[in-house]
């Protein structure tokens, strides 16, 4: 694998999210950005974690889309921040949908809330017919 | 081997499956159908899932892992998840989520014991 | 001692950790991470939380007691909450609030011998 | 610690909830003022405990704010009155949010109907848009 030469600081990478294929090779490249910018253990585990729900709302609800990956320098701290948009159905009311619990479909309804407990900054921009966007930010080192 | 690509070995009553990696979609619908079949023709009474492979845990793979514990428990069979690695079972914790009804051990090795021992309990 | 300032010991297969008078946020996640890490490095068996000196247990401590909990029975230990003070007891169940699926022994002594009966129970 | 001659009888004291830390200086400042008044160690843990319950919903729910103590003399009895309140969004629905179980956040619910339990008397001023006060009072020698 040359996953783990691909991000510069700074960098900016994208990925499609068309087909179940692409869920595994979304984790995969955030696995390798989380690598590369120097993520303990549990932080790496968490943050591929939040990203693996978030593509997948992306992929099942929001019928596929688009996730990007940007590395963050200092100042003011080094960390990643990941962008996964859809032109999808948007969420009508988003309080509802980050508690525990909550699903329109079969899922366990912890993905949305789940993922923002993962994180250190979390900003979802939704709306019916808006599609959905997810910013999630984790710096490294906490 | 299964058709599934997830090796499940046979320990006299016991199952033992070992996970990869990765659970992706079909890969676990292809092995929750082929161990359901091999728990009924060989009469297991245990299954041990073997997750110290398993690096990333999110609500979906968790709700396999207790579907498949479900359909062992309905054909009468005992569902061990064995070596869970720490960063998962903290993450896992910070979704909300905790794998009702499946029983953990820290090991194989300790599943296997905790299978053997006749006092066993059945719930975590 | 541990990075969150809360010691943890090691009986055996047992690891015993004593909480402090008060337990805050950051303090709980850096424990709970460094208790899950020895957890599964250490291969133990059990844990027992010594919350003796803790004299408030409110709603977001019980959480935390209970997320530990759920963490280290994820991972395929026991837990047990010793040495409750009465009138945290008496608070909690007004409080409404039982730590579902949390053992507890009086003191660490009696947590200690309860987990060294090869019969003792795994649910509080 | 010099916390146990902070207050007089008759006093009041107050506290601003800005950070973290202030919940633990809450605590204090409670417990401090209930051995003060003499309260015995059973009612001692419920009030501070009720106090931690409102303080940390005032720092989570309502961005802050502020936890007055007064001492109660006699006539009619001796006792500790609290008043914890905030400017944030107050609460819409505050039978609801009574009901154990009930929790927008990630907490257990248990808070708010869980602190009216362990005190005497138990007042809820909120409203959407208003704020929240919340003012609890626990006499000695029951
Ligand atoms: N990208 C999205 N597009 C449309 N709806 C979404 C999207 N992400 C989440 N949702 C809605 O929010 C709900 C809760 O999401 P989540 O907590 O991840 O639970 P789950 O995916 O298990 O249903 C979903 O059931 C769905 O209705
Ligand atoms: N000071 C406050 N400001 C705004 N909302 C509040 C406040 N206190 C409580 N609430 C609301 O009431 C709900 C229930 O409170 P509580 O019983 O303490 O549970 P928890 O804090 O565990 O969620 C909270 O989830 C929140 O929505």
């Amino acid at each position: 694998m040359t996953d783990r030469e691909v991000m510069a600081p700074g960098q900016v990478s994208s990925l499609q999210i068309r087909a179940e294929e692409d869920l595994l090779a979304a984790r995969h490249a955030v696995r390798a950005a989380a690598l590369e910018a120097g993520f303990g253990l549990v932080a790496q585990t968490k943050l591929i974690t939040a990203a693996s729900e978030l593509v997948r709302n992306c992929y099942v609800h929001g019928g596929g889309g688009e996730l990007v990956i940007e590395r963050l320098v200092p100042p003011p701290r080094a960390g990643l921040r990941l962008t996964i948009s859809d032109d999808g159905p948007g969420i009508v009311d988003p309080d509802a949908a980050l508690v525990d619990g909550y699903s329109t479909g079969h899922g366990l309804g912890h993905g949305l809330g789940g993922a923002k407990r993962l994180v250190d900054e979390f900003h979802l921009d939704t709306g019916p017919g808006r599609g959905t966007t997810v910013v999630i930010t984790r710096w490294v080192g906490r | 081997m299964t058709s599934s690509e997830i090796p499940i070995l046979r320990l006299g009553k016991i199952l033992l499956a070992g996970l990869l990696k990765e659970l992706d979609d079909k890969t676990a619908v292809l092995f929750a159908d082929e161990l359901s079949r091999q728990v009924s023709t060989v009469g297991a009474e245990a299954v041990v899932l073997d997750i110290t492979k398993l690096e990333i845990v999110d609500s979906f793979a968790a709700r396999i892992l207790v579907e498949i514990a479900t359909m062992a428990r309905l054909l009468g069979a005992r569902v061990v998840v064995a070596g869970m690695r720490y960063p998962v079972a903290i993450t896992l914790v910070e979704l909300g989520l905790d794998l009702p009804g499946v029983e953990t051990a820290l090991s194989v090795e300790h599943a296997v014991n905790m299978l053997s021992q006749p006092g066993g309990s059945r719930d975590g």
